[in-house]
């Protein structure tokens, strides 16, 4: 099948792994990343003021692209789709924004059908961890693995509506599927810091290293992430425990990786 | 399919009446006109071989008639009935409701092609109507000005019968003939229609065919779903009955109640639109009430089996909400 | 004081949130990652808007503190999303002429091979008008 | 002051066990709804004839609602279940002859939402302000 | 023609305030029908009754009106008045001009206006009223209580004690409920199974009383003072009068690995088990989940060991059919399912637990046998920290929490604390609290002995996130009273998990037609004055399926139902609601279109002989109302076709006058 792909500005440069095992894992898969025409970066964060029109249009025409081809809008990186996703319910929610963002993208009006899915879901809904399971052939086997969703990918939770806030499961029940052993730790889904490492790189450095040494802690070798920024923050700032991206560790264990 | 003739009718009446196993007849019996046919009941086989008639205007559907029939104190036997496919739907839907007593009626099914419609045929004919030859495909329509004129009998179907949607006999003690199947017919067609105008043009249709409405009650008469003790249009108790000239509450709203009471249990005979002298297409209202009751709660076809539960005697918990009802996509 | 109160009511329309659901139990601060950074708190945040109490907020370097990591959000029991209100506070100073918090003269120091463009872009957007 | 402001006639059909109790919740909660409304107490929606509702309209009604327990909530067990069919097939017929289909309503109203009695009122007179007043029951039959 | 008095009721300026209530008088003066009109201050009060009484006299009425508050509140009482007066009750209608017209407008022009339509609605009706007598059916002399904790438990006692026969079912294999699991109850920390177990005995031997263990009530047919109801007794596989609880069986069973539930599944049982040394009856019960004998044939100790044969494998459930007069139910409450909390850890750490996991730590006869002990570790813990409204007061997250405040937490987390600081004063106890609610006698001295006395410390503020990290729990609150964010090293963390109504209860509200509010607890036929009855007559509510409660709130609750229940069986017959359906046989097809919607089979059909034409005589199938049983809802009246069906008090001409008198 094929589905839209937003690849976002961070995987065309600093993440360029995140990007390539992404497209390699799915077509082994039997998915096709469409990579959508003439994106623009998605801001990076998603402004949650109903006044703010401008700085959602990349999204709002990303979102449209998608749905004229009746795909579903996949993205991989957390923020990007963190920003499509709440850019989608505030459309869908929020009638006068629905409006006054029409009347900006004339003639291009979006009708508010796009599914906005996270290449976790994709696995997970679409493909199915099963299948995944079987398609493994470098499997992870007894690598203990934490899995990190920090706050982009799950949070509002009324609004991403992946998975349970407080107690997800599908980073880990796609370890598993790939072999690894999950740890689980109640850092998982706090905050990195962000970008506050612009402004603040002692805050961002606290924040980062409590979450690489309560997973260290809990015995992980290994954090995978889904989140360019993350990854940032918990190479820079982290006690030395390695971080890769979800997709990276998919293609190894699909076999697709070199 | 098999034609059956008067004489094979009477013949069979007359080996039935002769064994006793019935003891009166209720048949069609020819009116002032050849097309002008109406129901009559023949306790002996001489009057049925001098007056009865069977032909392409016998369209009456007897099952009302049982009711009285079989009510009656005091007259022994049973009465044969000539049932036509759509026919035995209603005498179904009768029975489910208790309405008369099956052990004295003798059903014999009789095959039918579609009757016609006297309408149509004036409409191509004009007035004057001397006579009709209705005894093969093509009929011989006689006119006082025009003389003889050959109309195809497909072209001049009464609308039920155009739009037939079962051949099949659901209820007989005899058959005469070979039995048909249930058609897919397009008989919600024309709701369909309706339903994509937009609510001012329906508005105007409706305006415009209820406003001939004359307040006959012929509609009413004829129905074999209408059969209640005491009408509620005649029941002075109901607020609804027709006599108050203080408002004219019923005169707009007969059309409405008058379909909602038959909802669920009308069997689509067509009976109503067949006697309206003013042409109103009355079983468009019927329809859409059945059109709705198959696309809500599934299919269902009054009258198709004894002792089935109407629509609006049933429901289900997951029944969808009036709401919903008006504002679906695919109505 | 009327302005204060058309600058708190400018705030509540923008964030899209009712203060007075707030039942003040303080979950928002108890949960807040950068609780440390801040002068003012989350709930604070919500008390102070409520309250018309807007100008040391306005004033605070706590505005720029928040991580945006919505924790407040999911995590208060009333539903009244703190960290929307902490935005609206923000806009309501960097969308004043010359108020950006960053300059694009203060990006090269803070630049490092590794920095993904969303870091910057997010803080730019964060921080900017 | 207003004057000739137009104002609806409302007829509203509540089931005694929620919906009417829910009025009265409504009003013990001080929840202010248009004196349009007024409010015809009903052992169970089911008691509610269609022949009530198109009497109202033929009186001067400019809109009727129905209001009873939440499907399964019925203190009557099933009474609503069939409201809901009944309800179905009436207003989709009153559609069918072009009436408009914002004047008739039901809404499950449980003893505990007064608020959401007041909501319903509300909108629906507003809905029913909006579309003015019944013509066309009226005219249905007497083409003018 | 009826002879009509209006009688306006001011309700002090409840009424009066938004509404011309001698405008209103004056007005309905001139409908058709009334011959008198007044207004008065309250007429419900004894004054005003009165003078409704005198104008029935005097002015000879057939009917009254009265325009005050709603009939849900006052009809019964002005049908009293009006049978006081020889007037018949049901020619009394009320035009509810408070709750639906006073309450809700503010302006005077359009309340009056309002209220005179109401009250002009309420004349049109009055004006088709007959006098209606009600039919009387008889009294099932035994009760029915669901729920066998110490609600059910005082409700069955008290209604026993009266001298009736009640019945007992209870889900699980004893009776007991909650209050069995709890340790010591605020504020006079008696031990619960003390005074609970006393009560138990009690009624197991009360020669009135008669339990189904381990059973549920499958269905309920009928109506007050004449139910039938179906219970399954589930197979326990134990002969429950032969087995005599000696519980060699339960020692000897080799399934030792089956999470027990009576400690929350923090230690085990065997796969036969009974749950508690107290347990009534004290009976065997086997798992057939973990049993091996009923799983694959392969074992059958229990059966060897058992010197009363009361092993019974092949046990099926049972169904039984019993009758009653009033059914009382008191299903319960559970704490919620932390699940959805887990910023609190719940599900990953075993030594964060709820309150009631707590109350099985402290006790005696719990998995620790009373020690205070980590799960995870065995370790004494020496910092806790208890959380409060986990899960209430949690308006943003219907599908997390609950809207309302569970009244219980406060005052046992204070005990809680306190206990910990007495048992063991080498403990650091914290409570976060975002409200202290201590509403009760001798409950807030309790709460702030456990401040001053013991040394607790109660921090204003939540726990925004627990994170165990080595084998501490690092809790991250808020103190707003210090305006900090703290993080303290617990050994031990206690939720106060909201409590919920039993599953249990919403099907059985269906079963029994009571109602239920939007959070599955009973509704009350008036929360103020009939707060232990169910709109549903006969039956009647009792514990926490009505509310969250604590013990003396939910026995006093248990005795008033138990007094109403009382009442009720002490009658010999019961007068019907006279609103029933009425078939006019002359209209009637026979068609059964009412038969069908007809909910309680009330509707039957006879043959009769009627009078048809030129002295004919013809047999028509007619319907007949069962005026006992029908209840009066009037489905039937909209399915016949013809008309025929009507229902007294709602007649179709009363409902259409109504309509016209709106319209007008």
């Amino acid at each position: 099948m094929k589905v839209s792909y937003f690849p976002g500005c961070t995987l065309k440069t600093k993440a360029k792994e995140l990007d390539i095992y992404a497209r390699r894992s799915a077509e082994a898969l039997g998915v096709t990343l469409e990579e959508i025409e003439n994106w623009q970066c998605c801001g990076g964060v998603f402004t949650t003021s109903n006044d703010e029109i401008a700085t959602k249009l990349s999204s709002i025409r990303a979102l449209k692209a998608a749905g004229d081809k009746g795909q579903p809008l996949v993205s991989v990186c957390s923020a990007c789709h963190n920003v499509l996703k709440q850019t989608n319910a505030q459309f869908n929610n929020d009638a006068d924004f629905a409006f006054r963002v029409n009347n900006y993208v004339k003639p291009d009006e979006y009708n508010g059908e796009t599914k906005v899915i996270h290449y976790l879901e994709l696995l997970r809904d679409v493909v199915g961890f099963d299948k995944i399971k079987e398609k493994v052939v470098n499997p992870l086997t007894g690598k203990k693995i934490a899995a990190y969703y920090g706050c982009l990918l799950l949070r509002p939770g009324k609004v991403m509506a992946m998975d349970d806030v407080e107690n997800p499961t599908i980073m880990e029940d796609f370890i598993r599927a790939i072999g690894g052993e999950p740890v689980i730790y109640a850092y998982r889904n706090e905050c990195c810091g962000g970008y506050i490492t612009m402004e603040s790189k002692e805050l961002a450095a606290a924040k980062s290293k409590k979450v690489s040494e309560n997973a260290k802690e809990k015995g992980a070798e290994l954090i995978v992430t889904a989140c360019p920024l993350c990854k940032y923050n918990l190479d820079k700032h982290a006690e030395d425990i390695p971080v890769v991206y979800i997709t990276e560790l998919l293609a190894e264990a699909l076999g697709v990786k070199e | 399919m098999q034609k059956i003739t008067r004489d094979a009718l009477i013949e069979k009446a007359q080996t039935l009446l002769d064994s006793g196993v019935v003891t009166r007849v209720l048949g069609w019996k020819k009116g002032d006109f050849d097309y002008d046919v109406t129901p009559a009941l023949f306790t002996d086989i001489e009057s049925m071989k001098k007056d009865f008639v069977f032909g392409d205007f016998c369209g009456a559907n007897f099952s009302k008639y049982l009711l009285k029939e079989t009510k009656k104190i005091g007259v022994e036997g049973k009465v044969l009935v000539f049932l036509k496919s759509c026919d035995t739907y209603s005498f179904n839907q009768l029975l489910t409701e208790h309405r008369f007593d099956r052990e004295k009626v003798y059903a014999v099914g009789i095959p039918c092609d579609g009757m016609v419609d006297v309408n149509k045929i004036k409409a191509i004919v004009g007035d004057g109507i001397v006579s009709i030859d209705d005894s093969a495909e093509v009929i011989k329509v006689e006119t006082l000005y025009d003389g003889v004129k050959e109309l195809n009998k497909a072209d001049i179907l009464l609308e039920r019968c155009a739009n037939c949607k079962s051949r099949k006999h659901v209820a007989y003690d005899e058959l005469m003939g070979e039995d048909g199947e249930v058609i897919d017919s397009n008989r919600f067609d024309e709701v369909e229609k309706l339903e994509k105008m937009s609510a001012d043009e329906r508005f105007a249709f409706w305006q415009n065919e209820l406003s001939r409405c004359i307040r006959c009650n012929a509609c009413r008469d004829v129905c074999p779903a209408c059969t209640c003790e005491k009408c509620v249009f005649n029941n002075p108790n109901s607020g609804v009955e027709n006599k108050a000239a203080a408002n004219s509450f019923e005169e707009q709203m007969f059309h409405i109640i008058r379909a909602f009471h038959v909802a669920g249990r009308c069997t689509d005979c067509g009976e109503c639109s067949r006697v309206c002298p003013q042409h109103i297409p009355l079983h468009l209202l019927n329809r859409k009430f059945i059109k709705d009751i198959n696309s809500f709660y599934g299919d269902y076809q009054a009258g198709e089996t004894v002792g089935s539960r109407a629509p609006l005697t049933n429901f289900t918990k997951e029944d969808l909400e009036p709401s919903e009802a008006v504002n679906r996509e695919d109505k | 004081m009327e302005n204060k109160q058309n600058v708190c009511n400018e705030i509540i329309r923008r964030s899209g949130v009712n203060p007075r659901k707030c039942m003040k139990c303080g979950k928002c601060s108890g949960t807040c990652p950068a609780y440390d950074e801040m002068e003012y708190h989350p709930h604070q945040f919500v008390y102070m808007v409520e309250t018309g109490d807007i100008e040391p907020l306005l004033k605070s370097k706590s505005i720029y503190r928040c991580l945006s990591c919505f924790a407040c959000i999911d995590r208060c029991p009333r539903g009244v999303e703190p960290a929307k209100i902490v935005e609206a506070v923000r806009l309501e100073v960097v969308r004043q002429q010359g108020n950006n918090h960053l300059k694009p003269n203060d990006l090269p120091e803070m630049l490092d091979v590794d920095l993904p463009q969303q870091a910057i872009v997010s803080a730019f957007r964060k921080y900017t008008k | 002051m207003q004057v000739n402001e137009y104002k609806p006639k409302i007829v509203a059909f509540c089931c005694n066990w929620c919906s009417y109790a829910g009025a009265d919740l409504a009003g013990s909660n001080r929840l202010s709804y248009p004196a349009e409304v007024k409010v015809i107490r009903v052992p169970c929606s089911c008691r509610v004839n269609p022949m009530f509702i198109l009497r109202a309209f033929q009186r001067g009604a400019d809109g009727v609602i129905l209001c009873g327990c939440h499907p399964g909530d019925c203190h009557y067990t099933s009474g609503n279940y069939y409201t809901r069919r009944r309800m179905a097939l009436l207003f989709s017929m009153l559609d069918y002859l072009g009436i408009e289909k914002e004047r008739t309503r039901v809404e499950w109203v449980s003893a505990a939402e007064g608020a959401k009695f007041a909501a319903t009122m509300n909108d629906f007179v507003q809905t029913v302000t909006a579309l003015g007043e019944n013509k066309r029951l009226e005219d249905l039959r007497c083409k003018k | 023609m009826q002879r009509i008095g209006v009688f306006v009721c001011w309700c002090g300026s409840n009424i009066a305030g938004t509404v011309d209530v001698v405008k209103v008088a004056e007005a309905l003066k001139n409908e058709p029908g009334v011959v008198h009109s007044a207004n008065y201050q309250y007429m419900c009060s004894q004054a005003g009754q009165e003078l409704i009484k005198q104008a029935i006299k005097e002015h000879n009425l057939t009917g009254i009106v009265v325009c005050s508050c709603s009939p849900r509140m006052h009809e019964q009482t002005f049908r009293k008045t009006a049978a006081a007066a020889g007037l018949n009750p049901y020619m009394v209608e009320i035009a509810n001009i408070r709750e639906q017209c006073s309450w809700i407008h503010k302006d005077m022009a359009e309340g009056t206006e309002k209220a005179i339509v109401l009250g002009r609605t309420a004349i049109a009706k009055v004006n088709l009223n007959a006098p209606l007598t009600p039919g009387e059916s008889p009294v099932t002399k035994r009760a029915l209580v669901i729920g066998g904790g110490i609600a059910g438990i005082q409700t069955a006692l008290d209604i026993a004690d009266a001298g009736f026969e009640v019945d007992i079912v209870e889900k699980k294999p004893t009776i007991g409920g909650k209050m069995a699991q709890i340790d010591k109850t605020f504020p006079t920390l008696d031990c619960a199974a003390c005074i609970l177990t006393p009560k138990m005995v009690d009624v197991a031997q009360h020669e009135k009383i008669k339990i189904y263990s381990y059973s549920e009530v499958v269905d309920v047919k009928g109506f007050v003072g004449n139910f039938d109801v179906t219970i399954k007794r589930k197979a326990r596989y134990v002969k429950e009068d032969v087995c005599t609880g000696c519980g060699l069986c339960t020692e000897k069973c080799p399934m030792k690995k089956v999470p027990n539930d009576f400690n929350l599944g923090m230690d085990n049982k065997r796969a036969i088990y009974i749950p508690f040394a107290q347990a009534v009856p004290k009976v065997a019960t086997i798992d057939a989940d973990y049993c091996n004998m009923l799983k694959n044939g392969k074992c059958g100790v229990c059966a060897k060991v058992c010197t009363a044969n009361a092993i019974d494998y092949t046990q099926k459930d049972e169904f039984v059919e019993e009758k009653y007069g009033a059914i009382v139910a008191a299903t319960g409450f559970n704490p919620i399912s932390m699940d959805k909390f887990d910023e609190y850890a719940y599900s990953q750490s075993k030594d964060v637990i709820t309150s009631l996991e707590f109350e099985r730590l402290m006790n005696a006869a719990g998995p620790t046998a009373g020690k205070l002990l980590r799960p995870s570790d065995g370790k004494h813990p020496h910092t806790l920290v208890f959380v409060q409204c986990v899960g209430s007061r949690c308006a943003s997250c219907a599908e997390k929490g609950k809207e309302y405040c569970s009244k219980i937490c406060c005052m046992y987390t204070a005990k809680h604390a306190m206990l910990t600081r007495d048992k063991y004063p080498d403990t650091d106890v914290y409570v976060f609290y975002i409200d202290v609610r201590t509403p009760g006698k001798q409950f807030d001295e309790f709460y702030r002995r456990a401040v001053e006395e013991y040394g607790v410390h109660y921090i204003k503020g939540m726990v925004g996130k627990v994170s165990p990290e080595g084998e501490k729990l690092i809790v991250q609150g808020s103190d707003l009273i210090a305006n900090k964010q703290l993080k303290i090293e617990a050994d031990l963390v206690v939720l106060a998990a909201a409590i919920e109504p039993d599953k249990s209860a919403r099907p059985l509200a269906t079963m029994l037609t009571a109602s239920m509010d939007t959070n599955d607890f009973f509704t009350e036929a008036h929360p103020k004055l009939r707060p232990v009855e169910s709109p549903t007559a006969g039956v009647f509510l009792s514990g926490a399926c009505q509310g969250p409660k604590d013990f003396p709130e939910t026995v006093s609750q248990a005795g008033a139902a138990a007094s109403k229940v009382i009442g009720l069986l002490s009658k010999d017959k019961l007068t019907g609601n006279p609103c029933v359906a009425h078939s006019d046989e002359m209209m009637c097809n026979g068609c059964s279109s009412c038969e069908k919607v007809c909910p309680y089979g009330a509707i039957t059909y006879a043959d009769k002989e009627f009078r048809g034409p030129n002295r004919t005589t013809l047999i028509r199938r007619v319907a007949q109302v069962n005026e006992a049983i029908c209840q009066g809802c009037g489905c039937c009246t909209v399915a016949c076709p013809s008309g025929a069906m009507d229902l007294k008090g709602f007649a179709s001409k009363q409902i259409m006058a109504e309509v016209d008198a709106i319209c007008k």
